[in-house]
C-alpha cells in the first residue's frame, strides 16, 4: 500500500471531514462575532483555494489575484449599496459629494439585485478570460506572468482611487445595511450568512477538487511540468491556462461578493498589492498542491494574525515573514509536505503488504 | 449573544424617556451592545488604532495620548467613580483589520465606546458595524463631514471650520491668486470645495487644483505647472509621506516661502520634524491646536504628557489633543447619562444621546473651550492659523475670535440638514443614518 | 500650455526617468544575472536610506559620503542574504519571488522595531536645496545630483560588465552555467557578487530617495513594482532597463503635463501591459538561454 | 502516389546564418523514413519546423494535404504527428502511469475534459503500451526517477498513445542497450503497418535494419536520398558523412 496522503478515497474522507467539521461551527459558537470571524476566514480560504488550483495545480503564479476578488467585491457592494437606495434618493451619498447628481451609467444594472450578482461574479470572470486568453497565447508565463498580474492590479487599483465620483476612491463603499436577497436579510453576524459561505467555500473546494482529478486537472498539471512538451501532445497550453486562472478568477470573485456580504465594506485596499501577495502566502505556507493545504493555510494564519498578532504586536511581521522565508526555503510544498512525509513514513515499514485493489495509482499531485 | 427581554425592555425603556422623542431606532437585529455595566468592574473603552505599517505616524501618537488621557481620568477618579479601562487593538493599516478589530471591540470585549481611525476609509470601513450593533465611535481628528449618524461624535474640525479662516487671512496677507494642491481622495477634495466657497468670499481666484497619488512622492510635474501658473499662495491637503516630499521638493525646486507660501490642513509638528524644519519654515497651518499655544491648560499639558511614559516622541500635535479631548467629551457625556438613566442602564448609544452640548472647558481642553453640537454631534472649536518657524515651532498668527459652528453639509444644502434624528432632507423626509 | 511649460516637462521627464532607473538598476543586474526576481529590493532601497541616516545622524557623516557607505553597507546585507538563503533557491525562480517577498516583510519590521516608525530626514548641503536655472528652464540641483550619480553608475557599470575580467565571466554564466564552469568560473561567487553589487546600488538609490523624499519602514514598497516593470519592459539588460526608464519617465512627465499624475500612471501600465503583450522577452533580452 | 510529408524548399535562417537551405524531402505512407546526415547538418531543426516550433523563413510543409506550416504546435499535433525529442521530455514530476494517459490525447478541449474522469479505450491502449514499451512494473513510479533508457521508452511510448499518423523520432535509441536496441527495431518494423515514421539517427546499424528509404542532410540541404543500399554506394556522402562513422 502506498502513500495514505496520495489515496484517493482517503482524500475524499478527509474533505467531506473537514467541511462537516465546518458545518458544525455554528452549533458550537454561540458568539456573533466568533461566527462572523469564522465565516470571514472562510472566505480567505476560499482565496487560497483559487491560488492553489491556479498556481498549485496549473503553475501559474498570480500575483494579481486581488483583482478578480476586488471587481467581485465592488460589484456586489454597487449591489447593496444601490438596495439601501430608495425612490426618493435613487443616488448613492458619496456620488452626491463629488458633484454627481445624477445614477452613472455604470451603476444603473445594479439597482436590480438579480442583475448586479450576475455582473459582480461575471464582469472578473470575463476579465481574467480576456487577460489571460490574450497573455497566455503570446506565451507570457512564469515570473513574468506574476509581474503582469502586479502591472495590472496597479493600474486597477490606480484607476478606481482616481474615479472617486464612481467608485468612492479611497474610501470605498460602505454599503450601510445588510445583504438582502429574496426578502431575506443576510445579517453578517447570522449563521444564514455563515451558512451561505460555507456552502460557496464546499462548492468550490469539492468543484476545485474534481477539476483536479479529471482529464483536465492532468493536462494541467502536466503543463505545469513541462508546457513545451504538453503542446506536441496536441493540446493548446495557452486555452488550459485560461480556463484555470479563469475558473480561479471565477473563484475568487465569488470569495470577493462573499466578504462583502459579511464586512459591508469594500475599498481599493482590497486591490492593493501586499493583500494579494498574503494570498500567495497563505496558499504557499499551507501547501499549494494541496487544495485543503492551501485552505488550511489561509485560515491559520489569518486566525494567527488575529489572535497572537496584537499578543506579538511589534514582531507580529516578523514572525510571520520569518516564518514564510523558512517554509519556501525548507518546505516548498507547504505545511501538507509534513503529512505527506508523515504518512510517507507510515507506509514505508510494511513494504510487503498488498497493493491495494485498484492499483493505488498516484493521484493528482494532492 | 444572550439578550433577555427584561433587558431590551429595561433599555429601550430607558433610551426613550431619555429622548422622548417618538421614532428611536433599535435596530432590526436588535443585538444591540448586549452588555450592561456592573458597579464595580471598570468602564471598557476600545482603542482602535494602527500601531504598524504605514498609518502608524499619526495614529501610534493617538493612542498613547488616549492612555495618557485615561492615565489621568482614572487618577482623578475615573469616570462615574469607576476607572476607565482601555482595550487596544493593532488595526495594523489595514482597512479589513479595522473592520474586523471594531467587531471584536464591540462583540467580544463589550466595550462601551471606540475611539479610533485617523483616515477617513478606516471610520468608512467600521462604520457599518459600529451603526448595526448601534455603538459609539470617537472620531478624534478632522474629516471632510457630509455624513450624518446616530453614532459618531467627532472632536476634530469639519471640513467647513477647518479653512474658514485661513483661506482669507492668506488673501489679505500674500494676493488673492491660489493654486490648490491635495492628495487625490476624499477628505481633500471636500476640503477644497470648502476653501472654494471661503475663496469666493474673499476675492480670490483659483489659478488650478491638482491631486497627486496618495503615495506619490513625485511633485516634479505638479511643481512645473505651479510654477507655470504662479500663485501667490498655495493652498495642500497632501497628507502623509507624500505631503513631507512636497515641502521639499518645493524648496529643491527653488520656490520660495516668502514669495509663495504654502497654507496647509495637515502639516504640523510631526510633519514638521520629520522633513526638517527647514522645510517646513514659513509655511502655514490652520489647526485647532498649536503645541506652542500659550495657555496655562497647554503648558500644564504639555510638561507633564511628554514627562509621562506616553510622551516618547517629544511632541504633541493637533491630531493628539483631539484625542485627548475626546476623552473627556467621553467622561463628560457618560456621566450625564449615568445621572439620568442610572449606571448600569448606560449604553453607547446612551451616551451619545446625552453628549449634545457637552462642554470640554478652558482648564481642561488644551485648546480652550470646546463643546458638541447638539445637532450632528460634531465639535464647535476655534481655528488657529499658526507659521511654521526656523524651530519648527509654531507660531500663532491669528486665532478665531468665535466659536466655528460644525457643519456637515454646508456646500451641500440640497441634501439636507443634520439633526439629531438623522439627516432632514428639504422635503422633511428624516433619514437616521447617511455615510 | 506654451512650449516652455512642455520643455520643462521634457526635461522633467529626463529627471524622472533617471529617478525610475536608479532604483531598477540593482534590479537589472540580479535579475539580468542570476533571473532572481527579488522582492525585497524595495527594502534594500529603504536600508540604504537608513544606513544613510545613521552614518548622519551618529558618525556625522557629511552626506555625499553616505551614498558611497550606504553602497557598501547594503551590498553587505545583499552578501549575506546571498549566502544564507538565495543561493538555495536558483532553480526555483518562482520560490525565490517568494522567499525574497518574505525577506521584506522582515526587513520592514526589523527596521521598524529599531528605528520607530516615525519619519527620519536626511540633512544635504544648502546647494542641494535650490534649484538652477538654464535658460528660461528652472532644475532643482538635487535632481542634477541624481541624475549625474545615475549616469555615473551606469557608465560604471556599462564598463565593470563589458571592459573588465569580472564583466566577461557574469556574461559567459549567464549565457551558459556549465559551460563557464568548465572554463573555470565560479558560477556561485559570480551570483554572489551581483546580488551584492545589486544590493549595493538600491542602497544608493536609498540614501538619493531619502533626501527626495522621506525616510520610512515603508518607504520601499512604493519602489519595487515601477522597478520590475522597467526591468521587465527592458529584458533585464541593462541597455534594456535604460531605455525603458527613459521613455517611461518622459511619458510619466508629459502625460501628467496634459492630464494629470493619477491618469498618467494608469495611462503606463496599461501600455506597459500591451506592450509585453506584443513584446513579452522585452526590449534587449539577453541572449541567455533563460525562456 | 504522393508523400504523407512533404517539404518543399524550406528554408530557415537564425539572424544571419542559414540552417535549413532550400531543403526539399517525401515521407511516404507507410514507411520508415530515415534523416541522417553529420551534427548540425539541420535534422532537429527540420524536426522543429514540421512540428511547428520553428517557423520557416520560408518554403512550405504539407501533411496529408494540408498546408501545416503556419499551425501552432498543438494543432500539428492534432493533425497526427507525433514527436519523440532528442533529449528525452517526459513529464518528471508525474507517474508513468500520468504521462501516458496525458499522452491519450484523443480529446484536446479543456472544457469537454474540464469534469471528464474516463477515457473510453484509455486501459486497453495504456495496457498495450506499457507492455510494449516494458514499463508495466514501473507506471507508479515518478517518471523523474526512471533510468535513461526508460526514460526513452517511456518518451516511445508517449507518442504511441498519441496514435499519429506520422512519428517523428529524434534519435530514440541514444542510451539504450543492444537488446532494448532490437527491441525497438522489431517495434518499428511493426508500425509500419498503422502509421509512419520519419527517424533522426546516427547509429547507421540501426538505420541498415529499418530504414525503407534514408535522406541524407548535409548544410541543411539535401544531399541524397534513397534506399540504403544506394546511400552507402554514394560516394559524397561517404565523403561527408559515413567516412567519418567508418573511422570512429
Amino acid at each position: 500500500m502506498g502513500n495514505l496522503y496520495h489515496n484517493k478515497i482517503a482524500q475524499w474522507v478527509v474533505y467531506v471531514a473537514f467541511f462537516a467539521a465546518l458545518a458544525i461551527i455554528p452549533n458550537m459558537v454561540g458568539d456573533s462575532f466568533l461566527l462572523n470571524q469564522f465565516a470571514t476566514y472562510c472566505v480567505y480560504g476560499m482565496l487560497a483555494l483559487s491560488i492553489s488550483l491556479c498556481w498549485g495545480f496549473g503553475g501559474i503564479l498570480n500575483l494579481g489575484q486581488g483583482i478578480a476578488f476586488g471587481l467581485g467585491a465592488y460589484g456586489m457592494a454597487m449591489t447593496m449599496q444601490m438596495q439601501s437606495q430608495t425612490e426618493s434618493n435613487p443616488i448613492p451619498p458619496f456620488m452626491l459629494n463629488n458633484s454627481l447628481d445624477y445614477l452613472p451609467l455604470l451603476w444603473q444594472p445594479f439597482q436590480s439585485t438579480l442583475l448586479g450578482l450576475i455582473l459582480a461574479v461575471t464582469v472578473p470572470t470575463l476579465f481574467c478570460a480576456a487577460f489571460g486568453g490574450i497573455m497566455f497565447r503570446a506565451r507570457v508565463s512564469g515570473p513574468f506572468f506574476a509581474i503582469m498580474t502586479l502591472a495590472m492590479l496597479s493600474a486597477f487599483y490606480t484607476i478606481i482611487l482616481d474615479r472617486q465620483a464612481y467608485t468612492g476612491g479611497v474610501n470605498g463603499l460602505t454599503p450601510p445595511s445588510a445583504f438582502q436577497f429574496a426578502g431575506v436579510e443576510v445579517d453578517p453576524y447570522s449563521p444564514t450568512a455563515y451558512w451561505v459561505v460555507l456552502f460557496f467555500l464546499t462548492g468550490a473546494t469539492f468543484l476545485a477538487k474534481l477539476i483536479t482529478q479529471s482529464s483536465f486537472g492532468l493536462v494541467t498539471q502536466a503543463i505545469r511540468d513541462d508546457s513545451e512538451r504538453v503542446r506536441f501532445l496536441g493540446y493548446s497550453v495557452a486555452g488550459y491556462e485560461t480556463v484555470i486562472y479563469t475558473i480561479s478568477g471565477l473563484i475568487a470573485a465569488v470569495a470577493g461578493c462573499c466578504w462583502v456580504m459579511l464586512v459591508q465594506y469594500v475599498s481599493p485596499a482590497q486591490m492593493d498589492v501586499g493583500f494579494s501577495l498574503s494570498i500567495v502566502i497563505w496558499a504557499a505556507i499551507g501547501g499549494r498542491h494541496s487544495l485543503l493545504g492551501s485552505i488550511l493555510g489561509a485560515l491559520i494564519i489569518q486566525g494567527a494574525q488575529s489572535y497572537l498578532g496584537d499578543t506579538f504586536l511589534a514582531t507580529w511581521l516578523l514572525i510571520l515573514g520569518g516564518f514564510f522565508i523558512v517554509v519556501v526555503r525548507f518546505l516548498p510544498n507547504g505545511l501538507a509536505s509534513l503529512l505527506e512525509v508523515a504518512l510517507g513514513l507510515l507506509a514505508r515499514p510494511d513494504p510487503t503488504s498488498s497493493p491495494a485493489p485498484d492499483g493505488g495509482r498516484p493521484l493528482p499531485a494532492e | 449573544m444572550k439578550i433577555t427581554r427584561r433587558n431590551i425592555l429595561k433599555s429601550t425603556a430607558a433610551a426613550a424617556a431619555a429622548v422622548s422623542l417618538p421614532q428611536l431606532w433599535i435596530p432590526e437585529s436588535s443585538e444591540a451592545w448586549g452588555a450592561t455595566l456592573k458597579k464595580g468592574e471598570p468602564i471598557k473603552v476600545g482603542l482602535l488604532f494602527s500601531l504598524t505599517g504605514s498609518l502608524a505616524v499619526p495614529e501610534e501618537d493617538s493612542a498613547l495620548v488616549m492612555q495618557y488621557a485615561i492615565d489621568e481620568i482614572n487618577k482623578a477618579g475615573g469616570v462615574a467613580g469607576l476607572p476607565i479601562e482601555p482595550v487596544i487593538v493593532d488595526a495594523k493599516s489595514d482597512f479589513a483589520v479595522y473592520s474586523e478589530k471594531a467587531k471584536e471591540l464591540i462583540l467580544r470585549d463589550k466595550v462601551i465606546a471606540l475611539f479610533g481611525c485617523y483616515t477617513s476609509a478606516s471610520r468608512k470601513a467600521i462604520l457599518p458595524t459600529v451603526m448595526q450593533r448601534d455603538h459609539l465611535l470617537y472620531y478624534p481628528t478632522c474629516y471632510e463631514g457630509a455624513e450624518c449618524t446616530q453614532n459618531t461624535i467627532c472632536t476634530g474640525p469639519l471640513a467647513n471650520q477647518h479653512s474658514q479662516d485661513l483661506i482669507p487671512f492668506m488673501v489679505q496677507q500674500f494676493g488673492k491668486r491660489v493654486f490648490f494642491v491635495g492628495s487625490n481622495y476624499v477628505w481633500p477634495k471636500e476640503s477644497n470645495k470648502n476653501a472654494k466657497v471661503w475663496l469666493e468670499k474673499a476675492g480670490g481666484e483659483l489659478l488650478g487644483e491638482e491631486y497627486i497619488p496618495l503615495s506619490s512622492s513625485e511633485f516634479g510635474p505638479l511643481l512645473n505647472k505651479i510654477r507655470d501658473a504662479n500663485p501667490d499662495f498655495i493652498f495642500s491637503t497632501v497628507v502623509g509621506a507624500s505631503d513631507i516630499a512636497f515641502h521639499k521638493q518645493f524648496k529643491q525646486e527653488g520656490f520660495k516661502v516668502d514669495k509663495m507660501p504654502i497654507a496647509s490642513l495637515t502639516t504640523g509638528e510631526i510633519e514638521t520634524r520629520a522633513m526638517g524644519a527647514e522645510f517646513g519654515a514659513g509655511h502655514f497651518l490652520s489647526a485647532p491646536y498649536f503645541q506652542s499655544l500659550d495657555t496655562p491648560t497647554n503648558q500644564k499639558f504639555v510638561e507633564s504628557f511628554l514627562k509621562s511614559k506616553y510622551g516618547k516622541n517629544g511632541t504633541t500635535h493637533y491630531n493628539m489633543e483631539e484625542t485627548y479631548t475626546s476623552a473627556y467629551v467621553f467622561k463628560a457625556g457618560f456621566e450625564k447619562a449615568a445621572a439620568a438613566v442610572g449606571f448600569e442602564n448606560v449604553t453607547p448609544r446612551i451616551i451619545r444621546d446625552h453628549s449634545g452640548g457637552i462642554r470640554v472647558e478652558d482648564d481642561v481642553s488644551p485648546e480652550g473651550l470646546i463643546w458638541i453640537d447638539e445637532n450632528n454631534f460634531n465639535t464647535w472649536l476655534k481655528p488657529k492659523i499658526g507659521q511654521c518657524q526656523a524651530d519648527g515651532t509654531f507660531k500663532i498668527v491669528k486665532a478665531a475670535e468665535k466659536h466655528v459652528a460644525p457643519d456637515p453639509y454646508s456646500i451641500y444644502p440640497d441634501v439636507g440638514l443634520c439633526t439629531k434624528d438623522g439627516l432632514k432632507a428639504p422635503d422633511g423626509k428624516i433619514r437616521k443614518s447617511v455615510i | 500650455m506654451d512650449l516652455g511649460s512642455l520643455l520643462n516637462a521634457l526635461i522633467l521627464g529626463v529627471s524622472i526617468a533617471s529617478i525610475w532607473l536608479i532604483a531598477a538598476l540593482g534590479l537589472t543586474i540580479i535579475y539580468g544575472t542570476a533571473g532572481v526576481i527579488n522582492m525585497a529590493h524595495g527594502e534594500l532601497i529603504m536600508l540604504g536610506a537608513y544606513s544613510s541616516y545613521m552614518l548622519q545622524f551618529y558618525l556625522g557623516l557629511p552626506y555625499l559620503l553616505c551614498l558611497p557607505a550606504s553602497f557598501v553597507v547594503v551590498a553587505l546585507v545583499g552578501l549575506a542574504l546571498e549566502r544564507g538563503l538565495i543561493r538555495y533557491l536558483y532553480s526555483r525562480p518562482l520560490d525565490t519571488l517568494l522567499a525574497t517577498y518574505g525577506v521584506s516583510l522582515v526587513l520592514m519590521q526589523g527596521v521598524r522595531l529599531i528605528f520607530g516608525s516615525d519619519p527620519k530626514y536626511l540633512a544635504v548641503p544648502e546647494i542641494f536645496q535650490s534649484n538652477v536655472m538654464l535658460g528660461s528652464v528652472s532644475v532643482s540641483a538635487f535632481r542634477i545630483v541624481v541624475l549625474l550619480v545615475t549616469v555615473l553608475l551606469v557608465l560604471a557599470l556599462w564598463l565593470l560588465f563589458y571592459k573588465t575580467r569580472f564583466g566577461v565571466q557574469v556574461r559567459a554564466v549567464m549565457q551558459n552555467k556549465e559551460m563557464a564552469a568548465a572554463f573555470g568560473i565560479n558560477s556561485g561567487r559570480i551570483y554572489m557578487l551581483t546580488f551584492a553589487l545589486g544590493a549595493g546600488l538600491a542602497g544608493v538609490a536609498g540614501a538619493l530617495f531619502g533626501v527626495l523624499a522621506i525616510v520610512l519602514p515603508t518607504m520601499g514598497a512604493s519602489y519595487v513594482v515601477q522597478a520590475f516593470l522597467m526591468v521587465v519592459v527592458g529584458g533585464g539588460s541593462l541597455a534594456g532597463s535604460v531605455v525603458a526608464s527613459g521613455v517611461t519617465g518622459e511619458m510619466q512627465s508629459v502625460f501628467a503635463f496634459f492630464t494629470n499624475d493619477t491618469l498618467a500612471r494608469f495611462i503606463i501600465f496599461v501600455l506597459i501591459v500591451a506592450f509585453l503583450r506584443f513584446r513579452p522577452q522585452g526590449l534587449f533580452a539577453q541572449s541567455g538561454a533563460r525562456r | 502516389m504522393s508523400g504523407l510529408l512533404e517539404i518543399q524548399r524550406l528554408s530557415k535562417s537564425f539572424d544571419t546564418t542559414k540552417v535549413i537551405n532550400d531543403f526539399s524531402m517525401e515521407v511516404v505512407e507507410g514507411t520508415v523514413c530515415c534523416l541522417v546526415g553529420p551534427n548540425g547538418a539541420g535534422k532537429t531543426t527540420t524536426m522543429d519546423l514540421i512540428t511547428g516550433r520553428i517557423k520557416p523563413t520560408s518554403g512550405k510543409i504539407i501533411f496529408a494535404n494540408e498546408d501545416i506550416t503556419a499551425k501552432h504546435e498543438h494543432l500539428i499535433a492534432r493533425a497526427g504527428i507525433g514527436r519523440k525529442f532528442q533529449v528525452p521530455a517526459v513529464l518528471r514530476d508525474m507517474s508513468v502511469r500520468q504521462n501516458l494517459e496525458v499522452a491519450y490525447s484523443r480529446q484536446t478541449n479543456p472544457f469537454r475534459n474540464l469534469l471528464k474522469f474516463h477515457k473510453p479505450g484509455l486501459t486497453a491502449k495504456l495496457d498495450e503500451v506499457a507492455t510494449l514499451a516494458g514499463l508495466t512494473g514501473r507506471l507508479k513510479e515518478r517518471a523523474g526517477i526512471l533510468s535513461h533508457g526508460e526514460t526513452q521508452w517511456l518518451e516511445i511510448g508517449m507518442v504511441l498513445m498519441q496514435e499519429p499518423r506520422l512519428l517523428l523520432m529524434d534519435e530514440p535509441i541514444a542510451g539504450m542497450t543492444e537488446s532494448e536496441i532490437e527491441k525497438t527495431a522489431r517495434i518499428f518494423k511493426d508500425l509500419r503497418k498503422s502509421a509512419t515514421l520519419l527517424v533522426v539517427e546516427h547509429d547507421m546499424g540501426f538505420v541498415r535494419e529499418i530504414a525503407d528509404v534514408v535522406v541524407v542532410m548535409h548544410m541543411g540541404s539535401l544531399l541524397a536520398q534513397g534506399s540504403i543500399q544506394e546511400i552507402e554506394a554514394d560516394l559524397r556522402v561517404r565523403d561527408v558523412y559515413l567516412g567519418e562513422q567508418e573511422v570512429a
